[in-house]
């Protein structure tokens, strides 16, 4: 146990199973950088610098860089994975996935069942995501709600580098087609991480807390945000629950309707925009199987229906923050039934 | 390269069964036994006999909507491919793909695809893991004149390049995409967009199975030799409308009654073979009566068989969905 | 007012609009069909027969085919209503999306908002949706969720003749770029549909019936199922309102929560996947907005989390049926509050 | 065509406007006054200038991630843009794009482009505007060298074939798609590749703003006649890293010193200016310093200016967003 960042994590996580097993590989733009050149190789290692080392430890075979060319990369990925590899491909923002989502959406997530359950596509799809670095509105959705429609995707989005470590092995290791989504606010994020080799389950939650006042669920970079409010709302002698669901694709409905049943009042913090988004898919969930346990509305703490802003003063108002989380547990908590 | 009598029989066995294959197909589908629709590959034989001839069964292919020929002549079986068209438990799908999914992962048949220019891709994929995993198989791509204009396939031309891949792209160039014909909709040329990648690309007449299979070859022994891609330009005819409901309007009967006539790969080959004294009349009908045969126990069969259990339906969605 | 097919009433709208106003202009695969060929031209007029006669009343130069490249010519249609036009484009299943989403979520979508308000994209974008045409897994999806999930889109999915024209012809002439979805099982269905020039408002549902007992909400082919569920429910003294939403974006958020307050018991009858699905976007607003008046869970009626399947047994199970939905409204009515 | 020495003074001071431009939005990157990141443009500004001053107002050009030289050179006003790269309300999309999203549809600016191949597809859609409105507009995309490979720019130019429209596809190529060369990634050849869609094409020296004017001049006749597209290969020489945070280790410091010192293109327009005696040092030094206290004004105003009030997060997403 060590602590490292959350980058640190994720590229921990490449090395090892790469080292583990010959048959994954890494495919993506600029993921060691410097192809061609007449400078450093690896130079960049990836965008964000998360594959950085890779080529020097596993050579340039199974380290490939690509053409700006996402369906013919990401579809060559799927190609692979039906084929004896295990892929790990990546798209730099998720927000690229629009160049590309047939491969993923009508291909890799369709692929077993079509074929009546013949074949397997063991690949991971890595983007990053996110609100919050000034990048505008085609580099910073979060959109997994989009690939969390789609029946054959699992779907990972971590919020802190342990979780990232465990969830990325668990997703090269599994069988199906993973969308591993990496909020690039986190990359710098430090956190006590096992060196060793270690897997986390897909579908199961992390409990942050527990308190029996309320319960919040968030994702990724709301995360934290929950904590925080939680804090806050602590000193106020509020307790609530934080839980952190990890994938929304399998969804740990258990662990979500337990906290939904035992606290009675729910807000979901998320940074995806609203419409048909995470935080209606757990209000939906919750309002059809635990509504006799409820004791209040279930809220939503989402952005507003808008594309992501980039002048900072209208990002900061995109985001949900502490206080719109706090906020919304307080209104929670104030509410009472009325006889029905 | 000469073919052995044995082949040759081969490839006209193949020909024959697919054009059977079809002319069933097109049958049980009027006779409204087939659910959904079907895109039939009369005409184009072969094509995807000559392709698959220089193959093994370890090489991938990557098919397309017009499936079925490319399937049969990789070695999918007959039986199961009925059977999946009619909606049956006993299909290759187990009846969730229906015609346009149609794939047998033990023969390297990765699957028929619904989405024009999808394939191309993950038949790059399929040359990669050969490539990375030194297995030397080959991967092809079948792709339309329609097809080919696709960004999807242009990336793939040149990822193929840019990773010197074991891929051949072949394009079967039938002249149309639906009614859309490859004269409008096919800016300049074929043979030089592939070469303007720096690919090998060669064009080849698809009415001769033995023009298609030499080409191959030559192209399979390059990609196999670590030589990168090959790009083959197949010109060929597509009997039918675009799917069974297509009443084809679009081209003159004169258009057809002369494709028909005069453009017809299976009976080319079969004048070929008989008046080149390399197989007799006689043997090529008993070869035929065989197929026939073969193809109705399927069709019956097929018929006869359940449909999927509901219960199945959520099965296969994951490695382990509950 | 005559009576008239989807189909009919779909085409007379594009008539109407193209005669009107010069700058709508039709692009699409195969919606004249025959260019180049030796026999009739304007031989499919689209693939379901929707834009026939177009090409005949306007020219080639407003009804323009393609080659199936729909990244560039739904790109071209966003980039022409940037500069003048009006196009209606047509991707002839919506599942084909994924080869062009880029240039609907990236591109049209968030010009207006990313240029700070300085353009209009005045682009209706039509596609089939829908399963139950035994089309398989690549030509069935619904997707209308991941369209409302994007800000800066409309999203409309009429459910008969009469209201397709209106909507059609609204969306023609909305400046904001619009998605059109049009269920491919409805496209023979006939009724009355007035014959002059009429726009029905975006974001204004439509009520089938009004019941007291409980609400039903559908949308598309839904909506008949709904209507005989409707039916059925009457003859055992169940008497619900049916109501169709008409648009998924902009909602009709006040019909909706004024219904969930009136019957405090809602059942959602939707064709899309269903997680971050249309279902769970209205359960989750009025689970939010409208609690207080809630007798019973908000229950989802929408086919489980699989791809479409093409064998007409396993179809059949996929889809939900009027029976499905009366079963749940029996459920919501049986519901008993407990004391919270 | 000979350029009048209005002409040549007026491509002089664009290019040192372009240049100045982006010298102060790295200082004020560097100093942590720009939100976001930003691509600089500086050692292309020959293709900017030479392409935009072959056009009219009226015509379109859609651009890309590296956008500033298109914009100045169109005709976007210097003090919009860079108090929207700073995130300010004066800006040209009032702070809701930034640096990447620029756009002015007074001057044909149809916008910056945060996606590799999203221009191409846009500026055919304007060609076809401008070919159904009989505008005899014409429409520019540019695209880099990474770019090119985009499914979305193959197709694009296929259909702007198709259709035969008045659009000309610009590739910039600087050598790089981010940390990847076009070497790499860019298989075969460019001209190639665009003739092999029947389209005409040139490849043309970025470096000097006249051979580019020159081409572009004709490019646009052609389109205006009526005659269909035309494709502009232009090398040229990106001087930063990638974005203004990369520190451009994958090109050796002896590339980046010999790219500065032989090939700029700024210098060598100076250099011809001045040696031909077409302009004489004292006047370009004149148009050096109005332009460096234009964007100095520029600049301060901007850093000045408010951010955009958080009530307008939610306005102009759509036409009539409440
Ligand atoms: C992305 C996409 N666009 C459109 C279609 C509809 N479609 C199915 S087949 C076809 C024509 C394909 O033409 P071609 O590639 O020449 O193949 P052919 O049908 O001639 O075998 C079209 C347009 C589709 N399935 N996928
Ligand atoms: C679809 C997509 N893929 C990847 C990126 C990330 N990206 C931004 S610029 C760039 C390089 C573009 O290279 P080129 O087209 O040569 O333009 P240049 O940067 O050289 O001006 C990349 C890969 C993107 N913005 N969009
Ligand atoms: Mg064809
Ligand atoms: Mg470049």
């Amino acid at each position: 146990m060590s602590k490292k960042s959350f980058r640190a994590a994720l590229n921990e996580a490449l090395h090892q199973e790469m080292a583990a097993d010959e048959r994954v590989i890494v495919i993506g733009e600029d993921i060691t950088g410097g192809v061609g050149g007449d400078g450093v190789a690896d130079a960049w290692g990836g965008a964000f610098g998360v594959t950085k080392g890779l080529l020097g430890a596993y050579g340039p075979d199974r380290v490939l860089d690509t053409p700006i060319t996402e369906s013919s990369f990401v579809g060559a990925a799927a190609g692979a994975a039906l084929t004896g590899l295990r892929p790990v491909v990546e798209i730099m923002f998720v927000d690229f996935i629009g160049v590309c989502l047939d491969q993923v959406m009508n291909q890799a997530a369709k692929f077993r069942y079509m074929f009546g359950g013949k074949t397997t596509c063991p690949m991971v799809l890595r983007a990053t995501f996110g609100s919050g670095a000034r990048s505008a509105s085609q580099h910073s959705q979060a959109l997994y709600p989009l690939f969390t429609h789609i029946p054959g995707l699992k779907v990972v989005v971590p919020s802190n580098p342990s979780d990232a470590k465990g969830l990325l092995i668990e997703s090269i290791r599994d069988d199906d087609p993973v969308i591993f989504l990496e909020h690039k606010l986190l990359y710098d994020k430090i956190g006590e991480v096992p060196d060793g080799v270690y897997a986390i389950p897909l579908g199961e939650a992390r409990v942050l807390r527990e308190g029996k006042d309320a319960t919040v669920f968030a994702y990724g970079r709301m995360v934290d945000r929950a904590e925080e409010a939680a804090n806050v709302l602590a000193r106020d002698g509020i307790k609530v629950s934080v839980v952190d669901p990890r994938t929304t694709s399998p969804l740990d409905t258990e662990t979500i309707l337990e906290f939904a049943e035992e606290t009675g009042r729910v807000v979901i913090a998320d940074e995806a925009s609203p419409r048909c988004g995470m935080a209606a898919d757990i209000s939906a969930l919750i309002a059809e199987e635990a509504f006799d346990a409820l004791k209040a509305p279930i809220l939503k703490v989402t952005p507003p229906h808008t594309p992501v802003p980039y002048a900072p003063s209208l990002e900061e108002a995109y985001m949900p923050d502490a206080a719109r989380i706090a906020d919304a547990v307080r209104r929670t908590m104030k509410y009472q039934l009325s006889v029905k | 390269m000469q073919l052995t009598r044995e082949e040759l029989l081969e490839a006209y066995r193949t020909m024959k069964k697919i054009r059977e294959f079809e002319t069933r197909v097109n049958a049980e589908a009027q006779a409204g036994r087939v659910p959904g629709s079907t895109h039939l590959y009369s005409g184009q034989e072969a094509v995807a006999v000559g392709v698959c001839m220089a193959l093994e069964d370890s090489d991938y292919i990557v098919s397309t909507h017009r499936g079925h020929g490319h399937s049969i002549a990789k070695g999918c079986d007959v039986a199961g491919m009925i059977a999946e068209i009619l909606g049956k438990e006993t299909g290759t799908c187990h009846g969730k793909g229906g015609s346009m999914h149609i794939a047998d992962f033990d023969v390297g048949m990765l699957g028929a695809n619904g989405i024009v220019g999808g394939g191309p891709p993950l038949a790059c994929g399929a040359a990669l893991s050969a490539k990375t995993l030194k297995s030397g198989a080959v991967s092809v791509a079948f792709s339309g004149d329609g097809a080919f204009n696709q960004g999807t396939t242009a990336e793939s031309l040149n990822l193929a390049m840019v990773w010197k891949l074991p891929v051949i792209f072949v394009i079967e160039d039938n002249g149309w995409g639906e009614a859309t014909s490859a004269e409008f909709a096919v800016a300049g040329n074929i043979i030089e967009r592939a070469k303007g990648y720096g690919m090998r690309a060669e064009k080849v007449d698809g009415l001769s199975v033995s023009d298609v299979y030499e080409s191959m070859r030559q192209a399979v022994e390059y990609a196999r030799a670590g030589n990168g891609p090959t790009l083959l330009h197949i010109t060929t005819e597509r009997f039918f409308g675009h799917f069974n409901g297509d009443v084809d309007t679009y081209r003159s009967d004169a258009h057809k009654a002369d494709q028909r006539k005069n453009r017809d790969c299976l009976v080319r080959f079969r004048q070929t073979l008989i008046s080149g004294e390399l197989l007799s009349a006689g043997e090529l009908d008993e070869a035929d009566s065989a197929i026939v045969t073969e193809i109705d126990v399927a069709v019956v069969a097929a018929r006869a068989a359940k449909e999927p259990d509901p219960s199945t339906l959520t099965t296969d969605v994951y490695v382990d969905y509950e």
